[in-house]
């Protein structure tokens, strides 16, 4: 690695632990040092470094043709990139806030979902950019984007929990030939409690695969986002009560790991899903009714459900706090659950 | 609602920059430099936002803006203050108070601090704030409603301040080539960017050509001249004469305050305004904010339950039963004894 | 009503049977003549009158400020109507076809959406078109947009099944204060089978509120739209060998009328759901997570869902028949779930 | 595949308007005239959909997409017909047959049938065809592909057709401003509508002046004059000199084939080409497409399983189990022999 890397990429390098955006950094960073083909489009990503600096430093190593700040303009600057990826290249495109991504529905849902499909080809594209709630953002500045897309076949969704996680699926969605929507939680940016040591080497995290972030018996709470750290405080509570939940952390929201989710529920015969996306039309309806086709039998309780309040993201932080699923809604649900 | 400060009259429209305007000019001008520092205060102690440490107005979109007609009856002209809030709020008849409920998320402001900041709208007083993502929006949606002026044959327009950072946005080339098809009165306004470079490419002034409607430049001119740019444009519009796009240049940094200062000496000194009038005009301005400030600091925060209740009119978000009101544990009830989860 | 009525209007008056199309024909005229608020935008509405000439004849009636014939810019019309509705306007938005509603995606969900929610107060507009498959139309004139909003409060979804409920929704969504997405199938505008005399005298139908197609205790069919046709018939099919299919028809998606579903499966003990759309992230989902909040001590068996399959709507007419659910997919679905 | 009818030579590039050339523009406007009669005869005989009747094909078109760099490698220069195809997917090295199944919906169709009509896409003759709905996405797109090109240095450059109409869209105006802001070798053409008066309000001379790009119009001339027009475009482009912006004046209806008519006849009278050989050039593209036709009746529609497969390149989108594979319905068997209802 050349000595101009910027310091939020050489961390792994010297064996210090590394947050949720320093492993983003890292594995944009060593992408595009790996393929010359991976480039980056957005808004003051170059000179800027990006609003939350995630490409601070790109620009000097890499250049203005492989660090493109673009006018303000997210459906156009979003479909020149199927363009670019048409012609080989491999874009990462960075939403500034990911709840801009809305006027480029259009041309992610028709144009890019359906490149293969068409017979235009594989779409190797990366649509990037922080989500979520919690930061006092307002209505468009703090939404979770996963329930825009998850309905569009030919797109993937990852949506990371921490820096392990964040870097392997990134170094994965951008290796990948479909388009794949990766949202960053920006409680999880900069979290201290979550920062950890990488492996030095290269490695992926396959697209597709939930991960158990702890064991249990007594039943399965499925998750992701920052919401699993939410569910493991919950978990942490439950067990003071000597009750054992297991936690399974998405990591993709499509494709959907079913056979995890399954599995999980057939050891526990109960499951509650916890996300912090608004409630109606949220993703825990799609793995109610998987688990109905596939673990019904199994089923030792109803399926529900802790999210957020079916309401835009409140601007004020009582009422924020108030609209987000609290640990505290995990553990009722979860003791209700277990109690059934 | 606050007293409405004096000096102030929102429902007059002069066609000309006569006097009263000017005082009025005046008035406006020192509250907003008496709003700008309150807020900066208050950003630093932590009552506002700390991004607010940077709050500033510039006094030209005041001009702008008091050119148009403003009402609160919700029948007067509109505005989308846009970037260069508080400026037009204030010319549009918003009392500080109104605004710093705003700023500060108080359950008092207009839309019960479930949205806040430098975003609001308050139909009543004819403004429309932020209400998505930058892209153009605000023009299509301030086009439609200069339309519905138009259907009724109103005698009332439609202003919205964007930076010029908009054209870069599809969405408000939609917004006004619709609005120069059917003819509507719109003022759309693009003020330099406050900050970097904007990435801007385009040619303004082409742009308007390539719409066909009326284009006019407004900088570091008097607001003798900036008025009357804006009343022009106006009567075309009520007029229906069509939308006009106006470039509102770079006021730099520095000088934000130049035109206020050189528009309080020229007052005196070519309108023969009295000192002390001047001084009385500073003085209510001042005691306005203070008054607000005051009074904010008494203000509750939302109701957390009842805040978010309107987000389809007949639809209570009431939390679902995990959230508020769950069984106890141990005695699970029959299914039903939940309740709905969500009432629609 | 004066002389000047196109005859696609006047069938009611004079006592005959409309079909779909004329009876949405039909609730649009009524209401610009009851309401002089209401007024109509849309790509080629006036003088041509419409792709699908529902409003023929309307521009000599009332006039080019009433009837407005847009520039092709969904986005941007959408986001006009907005703003005459903010002005106390009822705007009524005709897509060409529902799959250009993408471009408006941002406005809706951001801008129009959160309206009331801002204090930017009520929002009553309509945005009305044809969806739906089996057409030939490819994948940009054949989809069901009904899961692009689903997830987003503040958004009311409608999608009659026929004549009688597309007057009378149509009106209630013209009438009603919030945002209102209105769905019409192609494929029942002009179906002969479904054509019906309807009342002459001034009638709605509430928002929000199912309807029972069918009365039966075997197994409950919830489904809306063209689908409802369907079901019917594969009721009717398995009515031969003595099963007795409820058939459920939403009618209105969001608000989703989950007392109507959950008192047809306590009767039942069974749920299939069938929908046109697409399966991952369809409404299937959320029915089945409300159901197994509200009635899941009453499941006797898995819920189940047909469905069109995960991929964009195909061109070739072989695979479009393929891709959408037919009959024959409901009948044994039912059948195996009433063997269960 | 269909063997490469004689007389046209995709990879050859000509800076003028040589005879070479000529011939070859010739040969592809009889292509062209002699398809658009098969299509409209084949749809009134129910082959291809009845919307087909009025299939019409725009010579100018042709021109204008031969002076760009055709390939069947994937390496030439790339083009979005739009509404204009068939004409410059043949100057781009389509043949009649592979145009044809894609009209036909035929399985052998480069997109399997999945999608197929006036749009398809083939990369390997740059060729990419309508995949959104209007709304400027094609040209958002190809100003993304030309980025590609100019950030590899490569020789090469995009061409994108729309109506006028795309004026109205933002998207358009986003893609057009990305273009002009990075400088990519991007041409972009704009066509009077086919149909109606297309509501347009745009003067497209200004709209080229507001983003900074160059501009032509081509209209009623003749070849020689559309031809080096775009060749001029294209040296601009590929030399880092940005887009240029086309505007392509209305045919009219009736004329469509003047200006291939005018062409022959001055490829006979001043170039001295023998009246035999456009005799055979004329020949040669009757025959290709008759033989196109004759192959067409004889190729198989979808296979429907495998040809809804590639959605994802990893999931294959195999029919739920409510669908194909239910288990006897009076057997229910254990719940997992039900098998994933839906693979990833
Ligand atoms: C659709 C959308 N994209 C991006 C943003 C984020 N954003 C807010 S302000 C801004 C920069 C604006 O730059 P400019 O117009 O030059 O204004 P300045 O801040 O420099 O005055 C951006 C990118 C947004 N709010 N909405
Ligand atoms: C986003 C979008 N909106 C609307 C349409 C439907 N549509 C297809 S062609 C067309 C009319 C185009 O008019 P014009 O550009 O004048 O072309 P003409 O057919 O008259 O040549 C419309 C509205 C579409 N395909 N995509
Ligand atoms: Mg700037
Ligand atoms: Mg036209």
């Amino acid at each position: 690695m050349p000595n101009d890397a910027p310091a939020q990429v050489t961390r792994t390098r010297s064996g210090r632990p590394v947050t949720v955006l320093e492993a983003i950094s890292e594995a944009l960073w060593e992408e595009m040092e790996r393929d010359e083909r991976v480039f980056l489009m957005g808004e003051d990503i170059g000179a800027y470094g990006g609003a939350f600096k995630v490409t601070r430093g790109f620009l000097d190593r890499f250049g203005p043709s492989r660090v493109i700040d673009t006018p303000i303009s997210e459906g156009g600057f979003t479909g020149a990139a199927a363009g670019a990826a048409h012609m080989g290249l491999r874009p990462v495109v960075e939403m500034q806030f990911m709840d801009f991504i809305s006027p480029a529905y259009d041309v992610l849902t028709n144009y890019i979902a359906t490149s293969l499909y068409r017979g235009a080809g594989p779409m190797p594209l990366v649509v990037r950019g922080p989500v979520g709630g919690g930061n006092r953002g307002g209505p468009f500045h703090s939404q979770n984007v996963e329930m825009a897309f998850f309905h569009t076949p030919g797109l993937k969704i990852v949506y990371p929990s921490n820096p392990r996680d964040a870097k392997g699926l990134l170094k994965s969605s951008i290796r990948d030939d479909n388009p794949v929507i990766f949202e960053e939680h920006k409680g999880l940016y900069r979290a201290p409690h979550c920062r950890e040591v990488l492996p030095s080497e290269d490695y992926v995290i396959p697209l597709g695969s939930a991960r158990t972030a702890l064991e249990g018996e007594d039943l399965t709470i499925v998750t992701y986002g920052l919401m699993v750290h939410r569910s493991l405080e919950a978990a942490a509570e439950l067990a003071r009560d000597g009750i054992r939940a297991e936690v399974v952390d998405l990591r993709t929201l499509l494709p959907l790991d079913e056979e995890a989710i399954a599995d999980s529920l057939k050891k526990t015969g109960k499951l509650l899903i916890v996300h912090e996306d608004t409630r109606t039309g949220g993703i825990a309806g799609e793995i109610a009714i998987r688990m109905n086709e596939r673990a019904f039998e199994w089923l030792d309780g109803p399926i529900l459900r802790v999210t957020a309040i079916d309401s835009p993201v409140p601007f004020s932080g009582e009422l924020e706090d108030y609209f987000l699923p609290g640990v505290g809604d995990v553990v009722t649900a979860a003791r209700y659950l277990v109690g059934y | 609602m606050t007293p409405e400060p004096a000096g102030h009259a929102p429902n007059s429209f002069p066609a000309t920059l006569g006097s009263e305007v000017a005082r009025d000019l005046l008035y406006l001008g020192f509250q907003a430099r008496f709003l700008e520092a309150r807020v900066r205060d208050l950003a630093r102690s932590e009552v506002l936002h700390a991004d607010l440490a940077g709050f500033r107005v510039d006094p030209r979109s005041t001009v702008l803006a008091r050119a148009m007609r403003g009402g609160t009856d919700g029948k007067g002209d509109l505005c989308h203050p846009g970037p260069l809030a508080p400026g037009p709020a204030l010319a549009f008849g918003a009392t500080p108070l109104e605004f710093l409920r705003h700023l500060a998320g108080k359950g008092t402001s207009s839309a019960s601090a479930r949205e806040g900041g430098l975003s609001w709208t308050d139909l009543r007083r004819g403004i429309i704030g932020w209400g998505a993502p930058r892209g153009g929006t605000a023009t299509q949606v301030l086009a439609g409603a200069a339309f519905a002026f138009r259907q009724r044959g109103e005698d009332r327009a439609a202003l919205v301040f964007e930076r010029r950072s908009a054209l870069q946005s599809g969405g408000w080339h939609e917004g006004v080539n619709l609005a120069g098809a059917l003819g509507v009165p719109l003022i759309v306004v693009l003020a330099a960017p406050q900050t970097g470079d904007g990435s801007d490419h385009a040619d303004i002034e082409a742009v308007a050509a390539s719409y066909g409607i009326a284009f006019a430049r407004v900088g570091r001119d008097s607001p003798e001249r900036i008025f009357p740019t804006v009343a022009a444009a106006r009567r075309r519009a009520v007029n229906g004469e069509g939308p006009t796009l106006i470039e509102l240049l770079d006021a730099g940094d520095g000088n934000r305050w130049e035109h206020h200062d050189a528009f309080a000496e020229l007052a005196v000194t070519e309108d023969g305004l009295p000192e002390q009038v001047l001084d009385a005009i500073r003085k209510a301005a001042a005691a306005g904010v203070e008054h607000a400030a005051a009074r904010l600091a008494k203000e509750p925060g939302p109701s957390t339950r009842d805040a978010l209740v309107p987000v389809c009119t007949d639809a209570a978000p009431h939390p679902p039963w995990t959230r508020r009101d769950p069984p106890a544990p141990d005695t699970p009830a029959p299914n039903d004894a939940m309740g709905p989860p969500h009432a629609e």
